[in-house]
């Protein structure tokens, strides 16, 4: 990507290999982009894809294998603890399982409260204060503060969640799969809270999902990450209106409409099988033994990702 | 049956406070799991018995005027009556007397090997959780070789090298009781810090001595207490087992293992002896046992709700 | 699979390794030596008896020709009993342990099976209740003093069996019970909490959405996968009643290999000591071995290779 | 069109679970049919009694805690309402096959996938254990498992997600059954196997002419496969009717959230999306009045105090919502004017 200089967080050539019994898994493999200050880049992909090992080493639960990780100019990935602390500062995450990502034997207040504990924000009465602002912010009940998170349902403890992440005031949110877990009338709850936080606060955000449907409605950019890889990027608008890698088209195209006159009309592209094991992943493109395209470079040669319109980036032999 | 007016079909609009009210009561974990704990009446039955043993250990050796070395040949191994409530041995030593002396020596034994065992697996098994990779590996490897090493056997080694006494026999017990307790720490241990909740307060900032104090412990407290409990009943019964065969307490102190091994050699003639060591040793094993059974399920995450 | 068998046959090489040098350094920190006990011997032949057993080496020499011993299978010679060798006496005491102890697990794993299916099937019922009561007792209660009990009631005022000694069948019955009373009570109430986790399975669903009847399902669907995770505990379990076989037979006066182990306690009987330890730890080694491996072959997840356990 | 023929007829059943702190009505009165050869969504978010319903039909609810409290079942003219387990065992997987939500739990881990077919029809029929096994050989093949000779003699754990729940089909529709109940069968999945899965089960659906009960949250996999629709509400059906009725006449509020929040990816641009405010009720203590009421932009003060009767909007769809009582002042649907705006 072309470095930009407004970009807060840019990611380059990230790497990151787990070994495991059975050899190497590369779960990302080269991936790099960046997003601007007060955009939303949505990261796209089915179970495997790196997706959520990407949003993780970002924000340092990993340690990167590979590449650089700039935010707001400064490299962070390798820090030392210190240097951790003053980025978590900046940086926050909202997780994936409403369930587990809550301490069941904490209150509600004192979960949102820790980050304000941590980093020694406020104390006492005013503690107490910021807590109640925040459950307000999420549109929670004051009187939720003293309950414990098994009370609460799916989409109350992912705004638990979000609380938790805004107590600090980062300027930057990386959402992992936030609303996968919800039912679909709470998925609108969540990611309508999450745009109003962004314009209120100028929050930036690394939303990451597992279809393409909601992610449109939050992002700018799109993208769309297949074993390891991004496949293909571009803004949002792009995206929809003019997919150009075939796994992208697939991916799109097996999102069910809620029309039954468009969903019966609709010819939909079927990926045959499943996505390949990331520990030996195919050689060349890794989507050749599902793409009906296939030709034999691109069992040959990884694809790499160039631009072939403004600002629309594939990897595909079809487009080089 | 309600009237139908037209004044009850006015536009009110939704209520969104009543809809996030929580009607359920509210109760902390231990809240929790006190009330289940107080609906098991076979756990309190256990508990109250317990603690009544504990004051009896205290306060028995003191309510007849005898000590538990005094010898009296004049009155061998007589039943119970209002002089001996117990009776006495084939030394004429008081067996109430000695019977309570044996629960302090028993009870000392159990909760004092329990306990180190726990502290120990509870740091070992934290340890190798927590930093996992290959400290956890070795530590693990460790773990796997002295697991497959016969308990007993083992205790019975180290007491021949070190000598019989009250120590040795809480020391041999120890060396070789933590490892259960650490494997049940690591597992926990492990299958936590991979919760997103842990993942959560890394991300903001957390030390990993708050993770620790505030995340990973509160969430493996309970399995800890239980084991804990279930560990006091083993390590009586090693005791008594010790005892037993002649390796535990030496005369004159008594154990309810040595009163029961006494007991025995005398069995035929006055079976009586063998009732009181035979019966608190089962009793209280049984006690320990019914209240972990209680509490296990009073702590079990998975029964909430 | 092949890989699991060879990670199991490394971890059991080496434990029996930790378990010998272990027991061989142990054993000779223990103060005095078995020739300056009871029986005064004459100076010059104890030291000739010293030097005779390689006693006055350094240690680590000692321990260098114990080891190659050990390879040829040679335990070396009782220093109690000095016409015999502890070959011997483990060739004459270990039958009567290894039958009572068998006979003890097979009943004790048994009944203990029936009665955890038994009682996980009528949850909170009859069954479950005389299975919860059996377990307490068998948990409670330490086997020394369920031997006592019945060796008082069963043989001395009934007289139905012999009290003691060793010989017919007869004999075999009341140790073997009160040995096994322990295995029971574990395996009855892990069999029990198994078949409850696995009443609660998806895939007990699907087999009654199928159409099966609770018979079929139970047989074919619970049981077996009940009882994996339970073979993983027959090792340490046999371990107890190996243990346990050292009370039984001297309260039974069983001229087993647990009362000639006690005795060399008592007598400082380094190499008889030294002898059956390894003997005892072997075979428990052993048996840990071939569970796990049984557990390998029987759950598909291990034999097909996907990841340990 | 002539008439169609019900295969499946639910009337006002009531079923609750009975729980330390008492009980918990998670179906409250629930009717509804399905017709032979057509494909029936039940809809609503977790917790409203969807999946509970099915689950009573079939009797796979543990009983205790759970409890049938009242209502009927009528299942191809006969009264299976109280029908014990073992009359029901010769309808299940035989006459109603069923598949459930996680294929990864669903199967037996220590049996091959061939016998666990095989095990229904040896079951059900007087066949050789060599006849099952072949004919387990070609339900495979029909699922689109390549491989199928080999496959069959694998265990679960050497399939993929989206083989498991190829297997679950397999098993289920191995008997050709009037019936299949779908119990959230592509929730776990990824959305291209979602899209293999739907698409098998429309076309098994054809071939075997099956009936087909779908119990999801996605309106989108509804428009897909389903030919009417019930909408639940917390242990109540608020709406029910053709796919057409449901998705372009919407009557009932809470149907108009559900549709309003979902995305659509073949939108023109990108609306923000309206969301349902608040959070479903806990049915250990259910409202008096209407459950939804508390969270409806139109609520009035009678939806507060009473529950509403189910009224015909036609033959074929029925709404349950006071706002069709006449003293009700008018609301604009925001469905009349159809989605055609979009088109």
């Amino acid at each position: 990507m072309s470095s930009n200089d407004k970009a807060l967080l840019e990611v380059k050539n990230l790497k990151k290999y787990f070994y495991v019994s059975g050899g190497v898994l590369k779960a990302v493999d080269d991936v790099s982009f960046a997003i601007k200050k007060g955009q939303t880049l949505g990261l796209v992909g089915e179970s495997g894809c790196g997706k959520s090992t990407t949003g993780r080493t970002i924000i340092g639960l990993y340690e990167p294998t590979g590449g650089e990780i700039i935010f707001d100019g400064e490299k962070v990935n390798h820090l030392t603890y210190d240097g951790r602390k003053k980025f978590a500062r900046r940086a926050q995450m909202i997780f994936q399982d409403p369930y587990a990502s809550l301490n069941p034997r904490m209150t509600v207040g004192d979960i949102i409260g820790e980050g304000i504990d941590i980093h020694e924000l406020y104390t006492g009465k005013e503690r107490m204060e910021r807590i109640y602002e925040l459950l307000d912010m999420v549109g929670l009940n004051r009187e939720h503060a003293n309950r414990f998170p098994h009370e609460f349902s799916g989409g109350q403890r992912q705004r638990i969640g979000i609380a938790r992440a805004m107590a600090i005031e980062p300027e930057f949110i990386i959402a992992d799969e936030p609303i996968s877990a919800l039912d679909v009338s709470i998925q609108a709850q969540i990611v309508n809270l999450l745009m109003n936080l962004q314009q209120e606060k100028g929050l930036t955000y690394l939303f990451i999902a597992h279809d393409l449907s909601m992610v449109r409605h939050i992002s700018d950019n799109v993208a769309v990450m297949y074993l390891g890889m991004i496949v293909e990027m571009t803004n949002s608008v792009e995206l929809y209106a003019n997919p150009l890698h075939p796994y992208t088209q697939a991916l799109l195209s097996a999102v069910p409409i809620p029309d039954p006159k468009v969903e019966k009309k609709r010819e939909r592209i079927i990926l045959e099988g499943d996505v390949p094991s990331p520990i030996n992943p195919p050689s060349g493109c890794r989507f050749r033994t599902r793409c009906k395209y296939a030709m034999d470079i691109c069992k040959e040669q990884t694809p790499s990702l160039r631009e072939v319109s403004n600002g629309h980036f594939v990897a595909c032999h079809l487009f080089s | 049956m309600i009237e139908l007016t037209r004044e009850k079909f006015e536009r009110v609009g939704p209520n969104i406070e009543e809809s996030q009210a929580i009607v359920r009561p509210s109760m902390t974990y231990w809240q929790d799991a006190w009330r289940r704990l107080k609906m098991n009446k076979v756990a309190m039955a256990s508990l109250v018995f317990l603690i009544l043993l504990g004051i009896m250990a205290i306060i028995g050796p003191y309510m007849l005027p005898y000590k538990y070395s005094d010898q009296n040949l004049m009155l061998t191994n007589r039943p119970p009556s209002a002089e001996h409530w117990f009776g006495t041995d084939y030394l004429g030593r008081d067996l109430f007397v000695r019977t309570w002396m044996g629960a302090r020596i028993s009870l000392t034994i159990g909760i004092t090997a329990a306990l180190l065992d726990g502290i120990i697996g509870v740091i070992y098994g934290g340890i190798s959780g927590y930093f996992g990779g290959q400290v956890d590996n070795v530590m693990m490897r460790i773990v796997d070789i002295l697991y497959g090493i016969p308990y007993l056997i083992l205790v019975i080694l180290l007491m021949l090298v070190m000598g019989p006494g009250l120590v040795t026999i809480i020391t041999a017990m120890v060396i070789t009781g933590w490892v259960g307790m650490a494997r049940l720490v690591r597992g926990q241990v492990l299958q936590l810090k991979e919760q997103e909740f842990v993942l959560a307060a890394k991300t903001l900032g957390a030390s990993p001595g708050r993770i620790i104090m505030k995340h990973l412990i509160p969430n493996t407290i309970g399995p800890i207490i239980v084991s804990i409990t279930f560990d006091v009943p083993a390590a009586i019964f090693t005791e008594a087992f010790l005892s037993y065969i002649g390796l535990g307490v030496q005369p004159p102190l008594a154990s309810w293992g040595t009163l029961a091994n006494d007991a025995t050699n005398v069995l035929l003639l006055y079976p009586y002896q063998l009732f009181f060591p035979a019966f608190f040793i089962s009793v209280t094993m049984l006690s320990f046992n019914l209240l972990g059974d209680g509490l296990r399920d009073a702590l079990d995450p998975r029964l909430r709700k | 699979m092949l890989r699991y068998t060879f990670e199991r046959t490394i971890y059991m090489i080496v434990t029996l390794w930790v378990i010998i040098t272990l027991t061989f350094f142990l054993m000779h920190m223990i103060p005095g030596d078995p020739f300056t006990s009871e029986k005064r011997v004459p100076e010059q032949i104890r030291q000739n008896m010293l030097a005779k057993y390689h006693l006055d080496k350094p240690l680590i020499v000692q321990y260098g020709y114990y080891l190659r011993n050990l390879l040829h299978g040679d335990l070396g010679i009782s220093l109690k009993y000095l016409n015999r060798s502890v070959n011997d006496i483990i060739k004459a005491g270990f039958p009567p342990s290894f039958q009572i102890g068998m006979q003890s697990i097979i009943l004790g794993v048994s009944l203990g099976l029936v009665l955890g299916i038994v009682a996980a099937l009528n949850r909170n019922g009859f069954w479950d209740y005389i299975s919860m009561i059996l377990a307490i007792i068998g948990r409670s209660v330490p086997n020394f003093i369920i031997a006592t009990l019945l060796q008082f009631w069963i043989a001395s005022k009934l007289r139905w069996l012999p009290v003691s000694g060793w010989g017919t069948f007869a004999h075999t019955i009341l140790p073997s019970i009160a040995l096994s009373f322990a295995s029971l009570a574990i395996i009855s109430r892990l069999m029990r909490a198994s078949m409850l986790d696995v009443i609660g399975q998806d895939y007990i669903k699907t087999a009654k959405a199928k159409g099966l009847s609770s018979t079929e399902i139970i047989w074919r669907h619970m049981i077996r996968n009940a009882i994996l995770p339970i073979i993983t505990v027959l090792g340490p379990l046999i371990a107890g009643i190996v243990t346990g076989t050292f009370v039984i037979e001297k309260i039974f006066g069983i001229p087993g290999l647990g009362k000639y182990f006690v005795q060399s306690i008592y007598n400082n009987d380094y190499t008889m000591i030294l002898g059956t330890t390894i003997f005892y730890s072997t075979i428990l080694v052993l048996m840990v071995f071939f569970v796990d491996i049984t557990y390998g072959l029987i759950d598909p997840r291990i034999r097909l290779g996907k990841g340990g356990r | 069109m002539g008439k169609k023929e019900v295969l499946l007829e639910v009337k006002n059943l009531e079923y609750s679970f009975d729980t330390y702190a008492g009980e918990v009505k998670a179906v409250r009165g629930v009717s509804f049919e399905v017709y032979k050869g057509e494909a029936l969504a039940i809809v609503g978010e977790s917790g409203c009694g969807k999946s509970v319903t099915m689950h009573a039909v079939m009797k796979l609810n543990p009983e205790p805690p759970g409890r049938l409290k009242g209502g009927k079942i009528i299942f191809d003219g006969k009264d299976i309402t109280n029908y014990t387990d073992k009359e029901m065992q010769t309808i299940r997987g035989s006459e109603i096959g069923m598949i459930f939500q996680d294929p990864m739990t669903s199967l037996n881990p220590t049996m091959t996938i061939g016998k666990q077919i095989a095990e229904v029809i040896l079951k059900h029929q007087d066949v050789a254990k060599a006849e099952a096994m072949k004919r387990a050989k070609e339900m495979l093949d029909i699922v689109g498992i390549p491989n199928a000779d080999k496959r069959i003699h694998q265990y679960p754990h050497e399939f993929s997600g989206g083989m498991r729940q190829r297997a679950m089909i397999a098993i289920a529709l191995a008997l050709r059954p009037k019936l299949l109940i779908a119990d959230e069968p592509t929730t776990a999945l990824d959305v291209t196997i979602q899209a293999q899965i739907l698409d098998l089960m429309k076309d098994l659906q054809k071939q075997f002419n099956t009936s087909i009960i779908i119990i999801t949250h996605d309106l989108g996999v509804v428009a897909d496969i389903a030919d009417r629709v019930v909408v639940m509400y917390a242990g109540k059906i608020v709406e029910r009717g053709t796919i057409d009725e449901i998705f372009y006449h919407p009557q009932h509020p809470y149907t108009w959230g559900l549709l309003r929040s979902v995305p659509r990816l073949d939108a023109k641009k990108k609306d923000r999306l309206v969301p349902i405010i608040g959070t479903p009720p806990d049915l250990f203590a259910p409202p008096i009045g209407c459950p939804f009421a508390a969270r409806c932009d139109y609520a009035m003060k009678i939806c507060y105090e009473a529950p509403p009767e189910e009224t015909c909007e036609s033959d074929t769809h029925n709404v349950t919502c006071w706002l069709k009582h006449p003293y009700a002042p008018k609301v604009t649907n925001p469905f009349e004017m159809g989605v055609a705006a979009d088109e």
